[in-house]
Parts: structure tokens; C-alpha cells; sequence
């Protein structure tokens, strides 16, 4: 057991798994020779060889599809993309080809695939090195989005992907890889991809939320413990599939829910939370449900006072669980 | 190449016709909602398949593929419960549009309707086969309009770069639904671009199953030398409309079908069979009504096939 | 004033339009020369010639972008793709273009822009001829989505979409096309986008929905009207930007909502519409907020029995009603 | 050409230099988080931008742009401001990332990050100048490593197919990022995918500005005759990491680096200049005094120039 970072328990894991399965194959732009330009692959290709970590030709909708097609034919292939924001060229492969083939083929043919790729903000990322791009994802049946908030989570649910038997898109949050610290076992461990985790029990609110957002509800939290408000923080872990049984029996328990995400409000994955509650344990609640997310505005902005407005932050959920809790 | 050989090409070619012909007639009697045709298209689809290792090597095909699919060894049945959306269908058991192949006990490669996309599919086959040695060969089918789509371009730089074992086949017909090559595109072939990426394009009579045959052989023989991919281009003709829900009298002349109907590839290649002794017209007379029953023994088998039970709506959406 | 169908009312819009304005072009797949695969662009290539009506490469990046170029260079592109299922090669285009051009240049640069594409099911069109794909694009701040469920609608919407200095994405219902009939004034008029439309007042229960459910859901309210429910109901017209004040309003007067939408129902824009009502409306609730849609796989398939179970239909739609009215 | 041109050219290219410098020294005492810089890239950037119709013409940049832009006429001032995410920014008002061009005054087509979505956009100013008859050309800049995107192809195809006035041109500094070309592409040349599109492919000197001004100048003379868009391959190198958060040592030798540094683009144009007596070195040295206070002036403004207002978060989202 190690104190790891969040960045380091991705690479470990890599390596674990590349040792593990001589049919895994990792491949994206920059992430041989270069080691990635978040260095999370570095080292990888010195020890798996130039056939097992390849440095790709800058072309989204290759890396994914290739993949597609390799995966099929026998290679568990992990590419990443460069920055989430650079999915865009490879949505076509990625939703119309592996979240389908297996529903159109009924069964005849399935795609074992794991797309890396750092998203979110708070880095001085700007419009096109910041984007939350998950709900896009969530949205369509045939994929799994996950999305770690710790690096014990980020290493168990890793290994979980790679052995999954269907496309799994694993979404790093780039603030997160040096900042999260945390102790990660040696040894491999799975953990199952849809089940939710509760990181804090409380009574007075449920915080639901992913990711980065995990840590920083954990800090609002504890400020409001001070202040004698008692908050219990599910996190999703995945975002499809959804955990609706503990979302709905943290909502149930506390009857009051705060959700939190960094993507931008309107058609975010907190809806579709929200609508759950709203629908299966709508006479449980003692105050409307709440979210808390990126304004809508197209990504967040370079200037730091810009940034800072678009960041979800500690505070603003402290602040927002304050004026829940007094509902 | 053996008379057996050439016979069994013709053969195949004859009974992509014969079911192609059978599947407009179920769509004229409302029993098929829509078609999509090889007809016209079969010396390029057969002789290529002819010089693969079929059912071993990969092919990812498109709609236009029919007399591909029957010479890589999909049955006539299967073709017809898959036309008629059945239960057995085992392209995809009743849930895409006729002509979605894909059957992975053949190494059909499943597919979709967005063009090009398979293009970077059969890369991908062949990055595997290269990794795991596998000695296979994949081969991607597309239209002359597909081309335009960034992925045939991805597809094509992908694999030569890694100098993979893929064969990327085109088939020229001319148009892409309505549009015209020379609205695709301002060279006069496809193959022009294969220089632009270090590979070898070979333009080829597509209406000529043998030197189809030809071409695609030496293409595998490169991929498997480690060569890399090789961009062939077929030029031949649809003698029916893009599908059965178009109509071709607004953007083409009669005349210019008439023209091509000239060269049909399954009649001068019958002829040529007949001439050089190859065939008999016995053999031929024996071959048309096997052709026949083998149709006919289809249609009624899927007609009399099951439909999906609608309870299987969610199934193998994930792995299960 | 004449009665026309969907398709006709888009047509002869296209038609009033191009007339009107020298600089608006049409371009995309068989457009032309075909007049488009449905004929909604039938004969006004003959009008207006092949320099404002034109047959373009098979390409949808290519389309969109570069009508995005032609806007800025001062044209008014109104393209079309072939169908909404083929619009994910031009998603890149339109999310991180279209959608962040005059955000990130601090509106120095801005892109009216209309993409016309017929979606949905019920046609035979199996996975890739009849997906609902509005969703991913109400998510993304910097477009418009609009939904006519009507021939009235239908040009009155377009009308304001070409007029639009922003981006707008125009989903036109294939089942709708010739299914639809109504009355449409000759003279040009502007439908505002952005504000829904009470389609029918009611007071048990308020079905919330656009596009071809409108039509649906008047009919299940045809239905239960005789069983002595009456339904109101909201069709939203556009789905980004949402009208939160019309939804709000019409939670509040009948307590109960039944929200339909065609597309998959999980990340779906239903569950943003319920989480506005359990924000902002939660104590006018008398039942829990039900979503109707279709169901979580990829798009519909072929197969007749197949097909029919995935669509929404006046059927399902009367007996979600029925048991939402009983609650 | 007249001496004056030359020198003009010349003080861009400079001025292009001193400017980078400042900022890469900002961004190591701190005060600017990242930087992307055009070291390396004057000759082609600046030979090219002056064969234009210079404010009127549009370019369509990329990040590696800033030699580019300023030769287009944007001030020192303006990149400064938007080097530091300032209010007044004209590229952005602070919203992007340093080098994310865009001037409507100047024709400056905005941009974002995704590499080659600009090569369409070029297309489609282009089609818009063709159908309003404006007389403009557009020319799309990008790195060879871009080449590889599904977009790259269809611009090219789309805008010779229209017979467009465009010009694409791309500066080939052999990396994209860390990858080398041989890993992108399966040629040696970008140029050598032009004959696939019917448009002349054309390889220039890249750090040769004159050399780069002819061969635009007959691109930009052939899209305003009608004959359509031509490809452009300049041939240069990067003398700096990628960004500021790039450390190139790790894929590239420092013996590489030193033998393309004694082909410095600003160092022999500049030997060329004083040899050939167009330039004398009073004149240089006051040029170089005009350029140092140019750079002092545009930093000082910067610096001393307001953060934008957090309440303008919201804004321009859509037209207002
Ligand atoms: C990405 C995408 N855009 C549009 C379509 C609609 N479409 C189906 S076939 C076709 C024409 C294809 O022409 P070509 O590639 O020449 O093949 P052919 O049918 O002539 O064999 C079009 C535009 C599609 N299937 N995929
Ligand atoms: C679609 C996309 N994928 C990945 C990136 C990340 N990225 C930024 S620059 C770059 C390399 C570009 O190389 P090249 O085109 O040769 O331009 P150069 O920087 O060498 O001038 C990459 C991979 C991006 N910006 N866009
Ligand atoms: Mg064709
Ligand atoms: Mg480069």
C-alpha cells in the first residue's frame, strides 16, 4: 500500500494491466516517446515496446475507430484521447459504431474498449483544454462513463474497465492528478463499474456528485460540520450507469439534495439525477432539489477572474448546501 | 486458375443476381419494406472475395454488398430472413435495415449505415492481426462517394503509416445516390489518391471478375508480405436505382444505363465461360435451376421465419 | 391560406425565404438535382439556380463548416443533412465551432446558421434512419434546437431559425412529413423560438413534449377527454433555449406532468424539464413527475414487432395519462 | 520587389521574434501561464501573409500564427493584451488560450483549438467570396501533424470540387508535438497529397520568405482566375518546444535543433539584406530600436490593462 497520486494510480494501473494481459495495447497522440502530455503514460512504452504503446497519427476518429476494429479482433485496446475537448472528430466512431455494435449485430459481436481522455478545468485550460463532455456520453445507451474521484477509486475502477466486455469511456480530471493524494493497495482490485459510493454519511443533506467535485464537497463539508450541518456525499463513480437505488436512498434518508457538477447546468447528467428523485421518491422530499454546475456558458474562459466565476468551487457548494440545509 | 474456380465465381455471381432480382419482387409485392442492390456491382464483389481466404480474412462491407456476402459463404436463407427482419436473421436478428451484414462466424465485419466508417474498422482488424500475427488480411468495401468522408482519408493514413495488412476497396459506380463523381471529387479516380499516402492504387475493370481476382490477390500478397495496404478501385455501374425508395430517372439518362447494361458483367462473363468452353450449357441450365430452388427454398424459409418477439427489445445492449 | 403537409410547409418556407433574401443558400447530400431524398428541397434548385441550391460532396464536416465559413464571409447558409443519425461526423463543427464562436471572440464573430435534418422513427428506418439526436445538442450552450410539431409551426419557427444571428438546429420529424396537415398562411410570419405553446388547455394533468408527440399526445388527450381527463398540453417548440416560465406555469396549474419525448430516456431533455419542476415548482406537485420515452437502447430497430415496441405511440402515451390522472 | 517591401517583410519578421522572446520570458518570470510561439516559422508566416490582399483577404490562423497576425497588421499591444488574458483583447477579451487569433477587422477568422476545423472554415469563406463575387481569397494555415485529420481531406476536396478561391497552407516543421512526421504520414512530402485532390501540391523553402511570397502570390493569382485552391508546403522547424509546458528534449536531439538554427530564417534574411545592401545596418539598428520599443511599449500596456469583469462571464453566449 502506497500514498499515491491520482495521476500515479492511472499509470500504475496501466502498467498492472499491460503486464497482466499481453492482448491490452495502449495508443493516442504523444503518449509513447513523450509519455503523454500529462506524462500519465510515461515510461510505458520503454517497458511494453513500440507494438504495445504506439504514438498515433493526430486523427481522433482513427485512434477510436482502429480500436474498434482491433478490439474485435482480438486486442483489449486503451486509447487515450489527447484532452477530452478533442473527442469531437471521434463521437462518430465512439456513439454510432461502439455503443452499437453490439445491439446491431444482436449479440454477434462486441467491442472490449476503454477510451482514456483528461477532461475539466481550473488549470488556465481555456474554451478548448477545460470541457466537462461527459453528458454527451451518458446519453447513449451501449457506453459506460466513468468518472474516478479518487486515486483508490481511479485505480479499481480502471481495472474494472479494461475487463469489461463493452466500451467504457474513463474521463481523468486533469486538476485532479497532482492535487488528489491518497493511499492505493499494491495489488490488484476491481471495482464494479455502477455502483455508487457513499464517501461521507450525513443527515441534514445528500451531496451527489463526481469526479473533482468529490474532494471539493468532502472540504464543504467539512466547513458545515463546523457549523453543524451534517452532510452525506454519494459519489456516482459512474454516470452510466447510473446507481439510481442510492441515489434514491440517499435522497430518501436526508430528503434533501444538492447535486454537483462541474458540466455545464442545462441538460447536464444532474438532471437526469434529479428527475430520478422526482419521479420514485418525490413525497420523501422536505425541500426542491438543487443543482449546482457550470454556467451555461460554452466552456470556461482563459482570464483567471473568468475561470474563477465558472468554477465550481468549495465554497459556492458550501454555500449552496448552507442555504439547502435552512430550506 | 481452375475452370472449377471460374465456375464457382460465376456461380455465386449468378445467385447474387437471382437473389437480388427475387428481393425487388418481394418489395414491389409490399412483403420487403426496402432493398438495397449489388446488381451490376457483382464481378467486383465476387472476384475480390474469390481471391481472399474467405470466411479467415476479415471483410467489412457496405450496403451494396450482397454478391460479396453470398461468395464469402452467407446462405441465401440467411440473406432472406435478414431482408425480411426475422428472428433468425443472424446479421443482426431483425434489427437493422436489409443489408447490414455482418456474421462473425464468417469474419464479416458488422456494420452501419454511415459510410466510411468501416474503412477505419478494417484498419483496425488488420492492426490486431498485425500485432497477434494472425496471418489475416481485412478488406474494406465503400462507394466512390464515400471517399469524400474524412474517415476514408483517417483510414487510409492510419494504415500506411503503420503499414498494415488492409486492402481498401472501392466501388465506382459513378454516383452516390444522385450526386455525380465529378461533384465528389475533381480528379477522374479515386486511385489518384493513393500516392498521397505512399500506397499503391490500382484502377480495375470492376465489371471483369477475373482481373478483379487478379488485382485483389497481388493486393493480399503485399499486405501479408508486410508491404502494407493497397487502394484498389473498381469501376463499374448500379443497373437499379441507389435503393428501392429512389428513383434514378431524375439524375441519370436511360441512355447512359443502356450503355453500361452493354457490358453486364454477369452476362459477358457467361458469355465468356460459354465461349471458352469452360461451361457447358448443360452445366449452365443445371447451375440456373439450383440457383432457382436455392431462391425460392429462402424466400419461403423466411417468409415462414419467426418475427422478434418484442420482449427482446433490450437485450445486448451491454455484454450479458 | 392554404392546408399543406409538414413537408410542404417547409419547403414552401425554404422557398419564401430564398426569394427574400440573395444571400441565403441551400446546400448538402442529393439537395439539388434530386430536390433531397424526401423532396423537401424539390424544384428550387430550378428556381434559384445551382449556385444557391447545391449538390454537395458526401461530407457533413465539410457542410457544416463550410457554411460556418460562408456565414461569416456574409452569406446565410440554411444546409441540410441527408438525416439527424448522419450529423455526428459534423458534431465537431457544430459543438466547438458553431456553438463557441461568438463566445470565444467576445462576440466579435458570430454564425447565422441554420442546419435543417429530418429525424425519428417509425418509418422502417432501423438504427441509423430514425434517431432522435436533439439531446446532445440542448446541452450545448451556443445553439438553438427547434422541434415543429406542426405544418403551422413548422414555418414559422424556420422563418425565425434563418432570421436567427445564431447557430439553429432544425429537426424535422420524418413521420410527420406527409402524416401532418394543417392550415399555413401564405404570408411570411416569425414564430419567436424560445417560447412554448399551450397546443391545449386541460386541468388533470399536463403532458409536456414536442415534435411528432404533439400530435400524439393530442390524440391520447382525444382519448381521454371521452374518459372524462383533461389534459393540457405544452409543446415546447424548442428544446434549447428551454421556456422554464411556460413549464413552470403549467406544473403549477394541473400538479401533474407527464413529460413524452420520442428520444432515449435516460440524459434525455425530459429529465431536464423535470428537474426545472423540482427546482422551481416542487411544492405545486400533487404526483411524482413522470417521464415517457423511449427506452434505454440504441434507436429503433427494423423488425415491425421490434419497431413498434420501442415508439412512443398515442396508445402509451394515453395510458401513462390514465395512471398519472389516477394518482 | 522593391527594397522597401523587403524590409518591411523583414520587420515583421523581427518584430514577430522579439515579441515571441518577451513572451516566453513572461512566461518564465510567472506572469504568463503559457506560450505558443511562431520561433522559427517568420520566413513562411510573413512571405506568405505579404503575397496577400493584406486586411482585406482572410487568414484563417492556428496557433503557431503569431509572425502571421502581426504581419496581417494586429499591434503588438493587441497580442500582449491577449497573451495575458486581458478585457481589451480583441482576439477574445481573455476568454482563450494565448495564440487563439481572431480580428474581424483585420480578416482574421477566429479560432479555437481543434486542430484543421480551420481548413473548412477557409473553404467556406471562400465559397461565400465566390458566390458574392468579393474578390477575396482565403488562405487556411496549419502544421503537417493536423494533415492527418478527417477535416484536412474534406476541405480540400470540397474546396476543388467548387473550384474555390482558397490557398492552403501548411507549415511542415516535421513534429507535432512530440511525433515526428514519419509516424503521421506515410510520405515524405504534405504536398504530395494534392495531385489526389486535382490541385497543384507546391513544396517552398519555409524559411526562404521570398520564396514563400512567390509561390503564394501565384496561388492567390490562380484562386482569383477561377482555377480553384492550390496546397502550399512550407518546408521550416520550430526552434522551441511545442508550448511552454513542452520539454522537447525528450523527442528531439539538441544536435537536430543546432543544425536547423544555422538556417535561422531571421538571421539570413537578414544576411542577405545587409550583402545585398538593401538594408544598412544604421537602418537595422534603428529598426531594432523601433521593434524593442515596441515590444516595452505593447508589455507595459498589457500589464497595466484591466482583467476582464467577472460579470461578463455570461455574456455573448448568443447574439445580444
Ligand atoms: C455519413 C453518411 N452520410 C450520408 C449517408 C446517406 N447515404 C447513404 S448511401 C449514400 C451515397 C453513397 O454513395 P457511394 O459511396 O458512391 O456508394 P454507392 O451507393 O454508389 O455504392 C448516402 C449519401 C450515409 N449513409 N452516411
Ligand atoms: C483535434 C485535436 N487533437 C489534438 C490536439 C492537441 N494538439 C495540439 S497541437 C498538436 C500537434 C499539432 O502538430 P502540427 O499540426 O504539426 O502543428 P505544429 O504545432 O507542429 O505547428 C496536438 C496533437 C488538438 N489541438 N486538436
Ligand atoms: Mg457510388
Ligand atoms: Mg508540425
Amino acid at each position: 500500500m502506497a500514498v499515491m497520486t491520482y495521476l500515479e494510480a492511472i499509470r500504475e494501473t496501466l502498467r498492472q494491466e499491460l503486464r497482466r494481459d499481453d492482448r491490452m495495447i495502449i495508443y493516442g497522440e504523444d503518449v509513447g516517446v513523450r509519455g503523454g502530455v500529462f506524462r500519465v503514460t510515461e515510461g510505458l512504452q520503454a517497458e511494453f515496446g513500440e507494438d504495445r504503446v504506439i504514438d498515433s497519427p493526430l486523427a481522433e476518429a482513427a485512434i477510436v475507430g482502429t480500436a474498434i476494429g482491433a478490439a474485435i479482433n482480438g486486442l483489449r485496446p486503451v486509447p487515450e484521447i489527447e484532452f477530452a475537448d478533442f473527442i469531437f472528430p471521434a463521437i462518430n466512431q465512439i456513439v454510432q459504431e461502439a455503443a452499437r455494435i453490439r445491439y446491431r449485430s444482436n449479440g454477434d459481436f462486441g467491442v472490449p474498449l476503454v477510451i482514456r481522455a483528461p477532461f475539466g478545468g481550473g488549470v488556465h485550460g481555456a474554451l478548448y483544454h477545460s470541457q466537462s463532455v461527459e453528458a454527451l456520453f451518458a446519453h447513449v445507451p451501449g457506453l459506460k462513463v466513468v468518472i474516478p474521484g479518487t486515486p483508490y477509486d481511479a485505480k479499481g475502477l480502471l481495472a474494472s474497465a479494461i475487463q469489461d466486455e463493452d466500451p467504457v469511456l474513463y474521463f481523468e480530471h486533469k486538476a485532479a492528478y497532482r492535487s488528489l493524494k491518497g493511499e492505493v493497495p499494491d495489488e490488484r482490485y476491481l471495482i464494479p463499474i455502477g455502483k455508487a459510493d457513499v464517501k461521507r454519511q450525513g443527515n441534514d443533506l445528500s451531496i451527489i456528485t463526481y469526479g473533482l467535485m468529490v474532494s471539493y464537497a468532502q472540504r464543504a463539508a467539512e466547513t458545515l460540520e463546523k457549523e453543524g450541518i451534517s452532510v452525506e456525499i454519494l459519489d456516482l463513480r459512474s454516470i452510466r450507469p447510473l446507481d439510481g437505488e442510492a441515489i434514491l436512498e440517499t435522497a430518501k434518508k436526508t430528503g434533501k439534495v444538492l447535486i454537483v457538477h462541474e458540466d455545464n447546468l442545462t441538460g447536464g447528467i444532474g438532471g437526469e439525477v434529479s428527475a430520478l428523485i422526482a419521479e420514485h421518491a418525490l413525497f420523501y422530499l422536505d425541500a426542491p432539489i438543487v443543482r449546482l454546475a457550470g454556467p451555461d456558458v460554452p466552456a470556461m474562459p482563459y482570464s483567471p477572474p473568468l475561470e474563477h466565476a465558472f468554477m465550481v468551487t468549495p465554497d459556492k457548494i458550501a454555500e449552496a448546501s448552507r442555504n439547502l440545509a435552512k430550506f | 486458375m481452375t475452370p472449377e474456380f471460374q465456375k464457382d465465381i460465376y456461380y455465386h455471381m449468378a445467385l447474387a443476381r437471382a437473389v437480388d432480382d427475387r428481393m425487388w419482387i418481394l418489395n414491389r409485392q409490399g412483403r420487403a419494406p426496402v432493398v438495397y442492390s449489388s446488381n451490376g456491382h457483382e464481378a467486383a464483389q465476387v472476384g475480390s472475395a474469390f481471391a481472399l481466404n474467405r470466411g479467415e480474412d476479415w471483410i467489412v462491407p457496405y450496403y451494396r454488398d450482397l454478391a460479396l456476402v453470398l461468395a464469402y459463404g452467407m446462405t441465401p436463407r440467411e440473406v432472406m430472413l435478414h431482408l425480411l427482419g426475422k428472428a433468425e436473421d443472424p446479421n443482426s436478428g431483425g434489427r437493422q435495415m436489409p443489408a447490414h451484414w455482418g456474421l462473425h462466424r464468417l469474419h464479416i465485419m458488422t456494420t452501419g449505415s454511415v459510410v466510411a466508417t468501416q474503412d477505419i474498422h478494417a484498419a483496425g482488424l488488420a492492426l490486431a492481426s498485425k500485432v497477434l500475427k494472425d496471418g489475416r488480411v481485412s478488406v474494406a468495401y465503400f462507394g466512390e462517394g464515400s471517399t469524400s468522408q474524412g474517415e476514408f482519408h483517417e483510414a487510409l493514413n492510419f494504415a500506411s503509416v503503420h503499414k498494415l495488412p488492409v486492402i481498401f476497396f472501392c466501388e465506382n459506380n459513378g454516383y452516390a445516390i444522385s450526386v455525380p463523381a465529378r461533384k465528389q471529387m475533381a480528379v477522374m479516380d479515386v486511385a489518384a489518391r493513393a500516392s498521397g499516402y505512399g500506397m499503391p492504387g490500382v484502377i480495375v475493370d470492376g465489371n471483369d471478375p477475373l482481373k478483379v481476382y487478379e488485382v485483389t490477390k497481388l493486393a493480399r500478397e503485399r499486405a501479408l508480405a508486410g508491404d502494407g495496404p493497397t487502394l484498389i478501385e473498381a469501376k463499374t455501374y448500379r443497373f437499379v436505382p441507389h435503393s428501392s425508395d429512389d428513383d434514378d430517372r431524375v439524375y441519370r439518362s436511360r441512355e447512359e444505363v443502356a450503355e453500361w447494361k452493354k457490358r453486364d458483367p454477369l452476362v459477358t462473363f457467361e458469355k465468356y465461360l460459354l465461349d471458352n468452353q469452360i461451361l457447358s450449357s448443360e452445366e449452365l441450365t443445371a447451375m440456373q435451376q439450383k440457383i432457382k430452388d436455392a431462391v425460392n427454398d429462402a424466400t419461403d424459409y423466411a417468409e415462414k421465419a419467426a418475427l422478434p418477439d418484442p420482449s427482446t427489445l433490450g437485450l445486448y445492449v451491454y455484454h450479458q
